[in-house]
């Protein structure tokens, strides 16, 4: 069948920045899927409208998830495209990989799909782009025997993600890769075996830069943190003040809580800093975290659908998290937070739904811990409060 | 689904981490220093022990043919033992130990098409989704919308003009946002603005009445008895075009050529840098679906970066900026109008109605 | 009958600050009443519990508003509180009275009830605490003769009130006192006779320190302001700096919008300037509001029954209200309001709740008002929005 | 009711201001220039053309009887040619032209038991409420709590004691919040802490069961058929104590000696001075009536004045203070326990969740 004629794509391999349509001319000459999805998104883009349909429920023997089923709704124009499922393959923590990791899964996906992928996808998988349900199978059995594994979809724990952290930046306050590596292991059937109200979202920043955007896209965010003073060496201040930085301005009156004084030398009041990590920004060599390290803890966040966008929100203000008791303690904890979900959640409703729906204090109460004022930006503001038998003592 | 049969693999995870990373990483790990960049798209961590990691990064369209896999592979045999990683933007990010094939291995990427930047204050890759390659569910394409929007920025990428602060972009295809986007400097958001079109036919076979009603967000769904047998109906007046709806249930399709559109927000950030992580705000609420090149689009973008990079402080993100000014002075100097649509009307609404005296006026 | 011991309310008579049970001491030997009401608050002391019942309608002919009525649940041990109901007496604007005055009211209600008054009520009405149903047309009688009228209560226009004003203060962007007497007297139909969903309430404040909290206490604050350059007296701001004032750190600093530098002369940025009043607050001698003065209108505040309390908020940000047809635009508004609300509004919804029962954006069609970025915080962060079909053009 | 004689004077509102005015006001009216506070509780206004108007505040309990009325009427004879005015806080001012007789007003007016005090940076009067003394509707009683209060704020009230800036405290007696509690420094509200106790044959004479239905807040009422009639049913897990269906239906009364009581709220302002204004937030959820001087309530409030006193800086209100500090540490110096009544779980309660990691720690 002679190739359709792309002209609208084509404007689009045009421009300094890299063209995904050059990606798709790379492969559709081996590839008559990538053919029939370059003429099928042409026609999307002469229409504006799409042309998939919903993905009805395809997968690989004894996993709920991991497969995004995707049907063309021109099936006979394009019938290489008339399957075109996704695949979503677990990331190495920190999406570290070597040239021969890239080649083998290059090579199966080569053998198996469209050759064309995503790295990544938004909740950090790496995305086989387009097969059909017969070779999800075989793809699956090749990724294991090289030690790969499918991601999750659906009502299941998804795919944990994790900052670069120790294994490259100077401020993480607690081993991020380790933390989502371990998630990831311990919670195997959760994440193959969608069996929660909603889908469930761990990302692990290893500062309070949070350069995974944990706060934002995950149900359950470890943000580190420090509760010591910020290590401060004075000579590289100095150095910094030669070199022209002006201290003052860029960073002393940019502290959010105006807790820091410099005068040919830096003071910080370290109980009135809120750890925001702007001045160690600014100043790496100069200035660094604290040596008591660990978390905050933060649950909820979700795009608006359907209450609306939530960020997280503080539960447990500061833990250690290193040993495996702490590793342990803290799998305690959100298996007795899947608990309260799982109990009380409607479908589709996100633990940081339930939590507003249901009252944060019942929730604390629920999952065993102490409310602190840590938990909040301000108490309640109207006076209607459910008083509890106690409450006269309070 | 059936029981897999004994010998098969499953539930390993995915592969250690530890047997990806470079020795230089393996040595220092947790031990860094400081990091310096040194120039776009460039820079350096040192070790405690002195070590020094480079870190070249190279655009990414995110969409990649395994061609390009393999090329990524090459260069890092060439330059860096084969050691690479991608980043949470979708970058890829080459670790060297010799600075001295910086050079060469940027001139080598750029050779394959691949500009090096996105560093620091420079704007990065515009985080992104499906769209029409991919998904039943898009108002809008998302690559195509990324392409032509990175092309504009291409200055802001290589370092070529600066910026304030780091400057995010996202985008997402429609309300269910898996780009992110609630909380990005600038968002790129594809939006419907018709109510779904009920198929009866298709919704009895396909979909459960209760789920399909309770996937309301404004309860505009009612159960009703549709020429004969049991469906839907959409009290339209009641519908913000969300697709909830679509979403459970594939007989309620809102998709329309000439409705569906892209709407621009601003002034969210995730970090806690000097700030506390926002919202991104509605600036624009609908630009036309004006493929291949959506001109509008990336007129709109380019004039709020521009008129952010002109206006703002150091270290202030977009959000930070309008805090300071204001969302009358925002307006005003970027020229876009403020509609109806600005004013919050969904649950919360009125913690966003002005309750105070606290205004500017123009001298 | 032998007066009854008060223990309890005797120990309110002694300390420094002035003690109502003295007040009710002073009458309560020529008023049964009185005697009556320190009985049964006694008992309330004792059993710390009140002893009035529910108010029944009761009023003065012609009017639906004005009267509180009160009854004992003790009639039989306290008969002369059996019935005491409360009469509200519209105050004269900026509470300002003359001796003649005060005696005037004092001696018809030593002639009518029990003597006792509150200077004022929380809406600003002079407060006839406690007569009986008889009693209640002829004090009204007596009242209209000497010049003087029912103030508001149930579902009407309010009792308006206003600040001191231009009569003593030298920050009124808008005569305050001519504003609330000529609301009371337009309205007059609107105050006596209930016939809107819930209470309206106005109050009038003269600048952005609103000292009748009229942002919190008014469904409607007319708050007054100014447009142009806040006037400097640079002599006397050196003046307060010799006298010792810092004006770095207590005004530069505190300045919300950071808008003042001060090096021996004070600058003001005035187009960035909020309005706050501080810096005015701090130097009254050198620093005074501009002369472009008018009003920013809010709408909306109300205590927390029933959806919570509400702050007012910005409708219009600036208005010049000073002649008759500013007075009669203004007012026009005011109706259109109203209109809006009685078609809309359900029993006991006051505006504030309605307006964010039917957004923003459709009480300012229905009344015919742009939307102006100042009437908001931010725009909306939900992507839930009602297009409408001029939508696309937008 | 029927209509009036036509003889029969009404609505002829309030008499006109202009006729109450002093002299010196009329004259003087707009065109005030500065004020100067000379000495506690006395101010004087200069206005443009030179003329000085000296204002006495003197506190006053609110509730008074004609005779103070009189001794009013006979001081401003005596000192200001009858002229005298309220205040929107209740106080009494005297408004005089001559210097030289402010001291012996004020004596005079300490001799009748009035203390002259209330300006400025010190305590004003408290806007209080009618409690037991006139409303069926009261949790406490307002002018003895009041009384109570005031006696130990005296030296705050007198100017004795410093305070870093106005500070407005404020009682109502229930939830309807006459006294508008929600936006004071310090908040004295009186509290219900069960459910309302239904009296059906009360409730189908006096009320309407759809109006009490739907008075409810949070839905708790349900109409049911109780033994024969047609009445309502509570759903207590749902009631949070507001009494609203108490003062739409007289059958559905809430008042408890025992489990009756006071909570204490801060931080709330009016004025747009620096901050925007601010509602009230709960700092302690219950203290129990205890008449006739309310010992917990006077200590509480006592506390965190002077807690704030000792910590805020000038023209900080308890608002601003507490915004700069934040509210852990407000716990932990006034030493105020922190309990899960303090985390919202009304309508928007998701507002005042922490959604950041700027967390300050003790060091
Ligand atoms: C592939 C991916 C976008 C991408 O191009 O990267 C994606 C694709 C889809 N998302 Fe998503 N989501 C993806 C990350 C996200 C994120 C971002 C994140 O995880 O950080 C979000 C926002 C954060 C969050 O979880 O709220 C996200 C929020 C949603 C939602 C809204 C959920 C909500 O509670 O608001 C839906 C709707 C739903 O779940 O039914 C959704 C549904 C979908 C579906 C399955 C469409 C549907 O309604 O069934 C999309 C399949 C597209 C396709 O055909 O491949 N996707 N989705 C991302 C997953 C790749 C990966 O595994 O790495
Ligand atoms: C590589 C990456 C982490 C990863 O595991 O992949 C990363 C790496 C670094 N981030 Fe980040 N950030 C990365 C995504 C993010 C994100 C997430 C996102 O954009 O979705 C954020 C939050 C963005 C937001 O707030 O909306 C983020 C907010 C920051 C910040 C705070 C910036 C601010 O002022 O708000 C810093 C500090 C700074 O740049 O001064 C930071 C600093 C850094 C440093 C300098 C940390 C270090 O010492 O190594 C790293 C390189 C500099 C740079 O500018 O990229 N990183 N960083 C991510 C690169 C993405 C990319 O390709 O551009
Ligand atoms: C007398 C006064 C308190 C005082 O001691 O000063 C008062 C007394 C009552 N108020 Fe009030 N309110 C008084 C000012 C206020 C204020 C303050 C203000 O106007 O600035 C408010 C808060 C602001 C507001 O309007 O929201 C106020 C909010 C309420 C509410 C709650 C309304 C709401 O929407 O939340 C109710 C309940 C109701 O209306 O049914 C209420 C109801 C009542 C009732 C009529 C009791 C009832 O439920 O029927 C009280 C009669 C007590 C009595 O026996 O005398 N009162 N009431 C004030 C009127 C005197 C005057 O006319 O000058
Ligand atoms: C007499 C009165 C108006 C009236 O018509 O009755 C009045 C009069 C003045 N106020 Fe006020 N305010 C009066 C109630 C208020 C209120 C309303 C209230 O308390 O319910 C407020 C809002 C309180 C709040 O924010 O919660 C109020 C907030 C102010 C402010 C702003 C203070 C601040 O820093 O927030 C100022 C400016 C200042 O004091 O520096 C001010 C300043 C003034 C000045 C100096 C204005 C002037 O130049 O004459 C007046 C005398 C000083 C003083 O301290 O009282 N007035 N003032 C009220 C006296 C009440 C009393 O007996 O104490
Ligand atoms: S989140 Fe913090 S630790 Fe992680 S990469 Fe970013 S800056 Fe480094
Ligand atoms: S980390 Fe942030 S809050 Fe802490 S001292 Fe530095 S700038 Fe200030
Ligand atoms: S944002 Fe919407 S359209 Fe885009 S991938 Fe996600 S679900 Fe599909
Ligand atoms: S699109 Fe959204 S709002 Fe409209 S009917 Fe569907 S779910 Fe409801
Ligand atoms: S509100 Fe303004 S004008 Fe009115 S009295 Fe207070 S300070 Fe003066
Ligand atoms: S009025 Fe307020 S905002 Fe304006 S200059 Fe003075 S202090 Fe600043
Ligand atoms: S606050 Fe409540 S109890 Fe007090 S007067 Fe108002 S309605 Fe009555
Ligand atoms: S007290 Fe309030 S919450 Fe309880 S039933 Fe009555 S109205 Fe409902």
């Amino acid at each position: 069948m002679a190739k359709r004629e792309t002209p609208m794509l084509d404007e689009l391999r045009k421009g300094p920045y890299p063209s995904f349509v050059n990606e798709m001319y790379k492969v559709q000459g081996r590839k008559p899927m990538v053919q029939d999805l370059l003429g099928q998104l042409e026609d999307s883009y002469e229409q504006r409208i799409g042309h998939w349909k919903h993905g009805g429920i395809v997968g690989v023997m004894g996993y709920g998830g991991g497969v995004i089923g995707r049907y063309s709704d021109l099936p006979d124009k394009y019938p290489n495209v008339a399957h075109f499922h996704t695949m979503r393959i677990n990331q190495p923590a920190g999406w570290f990989y070597t040239s021969q990791a890239l080649r083998t899964l290059a090579d199966i996906w080569e053998r198996h799909g469209s050759g064309l992928t995503n790295m990544h996808g938004s909740t950090g998988d790496i995305i086989f782009l387009g097969t059909t349900t017969d070779e999800l199978e075989p793809t699956f059995q090749e990724l294991t025997a090289a030690g790969f594994d499918l991601g999750g979809s659906g009502s299941c724990m998804r795919t944990p993600s994790a900052c670069v952290g120790p294994a490259r930046c100077e401020w993480a306050c607690y081993d991020t890769l380790k933390l989502c590596y371990n998630l990831t292991q311990d919670f195997q059937d959760e994440l193959h075996r969608p069996m929660f109200p909603y889908k469930f979202k761990f990302k692990c920043a290893g500062c309070p830069n949070d350069c995974v955007a944990s706060i934002a896209r995950a149900d359950m965010s470890i943000i580190g943190t420090w509760k010591d003073a910020i290590r401060i060496d004075q000579a590289e201040v100095e150095k910094y003040a030669k070199a022209g930085l002006d201290i003052e301005n860029a960073v002393v009156a940019k502290c959010p809580s105006q807790c820091m004084s410099y005068n040919g030398k830096l003071k910080i009041d370290d109980g009135e800093c809120v750890h925001c990590m702007h001045c160690i920004n600014v100043m790496p060599k100069a200035l660094r975290p604290g040596q008591e390290r660990g978390a905050t803890i933060l649950l909820g966040s979700k795009a608006p659908i359907m209450e609306g966008a939530l960020l997280s929100s503080v539960i447990v203000p500061f833990i250690a998290i290193d040993d495996p008791d702490e590793y342990e303690q803290f799998k305690e904890l959100v298996r007795r937070i899947w608990e309260f979900w799982d109990e009380n959640g409607k479908n589709r409703e996100r633990i940081g739904e339930l939590i507003q729906r249901l009252g944060m204090a019942t929730f604390l109460d629920a999952v065993g811990l102490d409310p602190e004022p840590e938990m909040i930006s301000a108490p309640r503001d109207n006076p209607y409060i459910f008083f509890q038998p106690e409450g006269e003592e309070a | 689904m059936a029981e897999a049969p004994a010998k098969r693999i499953t539930d390993i995870g995915p592969p250690h981490y530890e047997k990806f990373l470079p020795p230089i990483v393996k040595k220092n790990y947790g031990k860094w220093n400081y990091h310096e960049i040194l120039k776009p798209g460039v820079m350096v961590h040192t070790a405690e022990s002195g070590d020094k990691l480079y870190t070249v990064r190279a655009a990414s369209p995110r969409l990649i043919a395994v061609d390009t896999l393999r090329m990524f592979a090459d260069l890092a045999d060439k330059y860096c033992g084969g050691h690479l990683r991608f980043t949470s933007r979708n970058n890829v990010e080459f670790l060297l130990t010799d600075p001295s094939k910086i050079d060469a291995l940027i001139a080598d990427l750029a050779q394959e098409g691949f500009p090096v930047g996105g560093l620091g204050a420079e704007i990065s890759n515009i985080v992104h989704t499906q769209g029409w390659v991919h998904c039943h569910s898009a108002a809008t394409d998302a690559s195509g919308v990324v392409k032509s929007v990175m092309d504009a920025l291409m200055p802001y990428f290589k370092g070529e003009k600066r910026l304030p602060a780091k400057t995010r972009v996202a985008l997402a295809c429609c309300l269910n946002m898996c780009g992110a986007v609630h909380c990005s400097d600038i968002a790129i958001l594809g939006v419907h603005t018709r109510p779904p079109k009920v198929k009866h036919d298709v919704l009895k076979k396909m979909c459960e009445i209760p789920t399909t009603v309770a996937s309301c967000p404004t309860g505009a769904i009612r159960p009703g008895n549709v020429d004969g047998f049991e469906s839907v109906t959409v009290e339209e007046k009641l519908c913000m075009y969300c697709a909830n709806c679509y979403t459970v249930c594939p007989a309620m399709p809102l998709n329309n050529p000439d409705t569906d559109g892209l709407s621009i927000w601003v002034g969210g950030k995730v970090s806690n840098a000097r700030s506390e992580p926002r919202f991104s705000k509605l600036a624009i609420p609908f630009l036309p679906n004006n493929p291949p090149r959506w001109p509008e689009v990336v007129q709109a973008v380019t004039n709020i970066i521009e008129v952010y990079a002109a206006n703002a402080r150091n270290f202030e993100r977009i959000g930070d900026w309008i805090e300071r000014i204001g969302w009358p002075k925002f307006f005003r100097l970027t020229g876009i109008q403020f509609t109806r649509y600005h004013i919050d009307d969904f649950k919360h609404a009125g913690w966003t109605y002005k309750r105070s005296t606290h205004i500017k006026f123009e001298q």
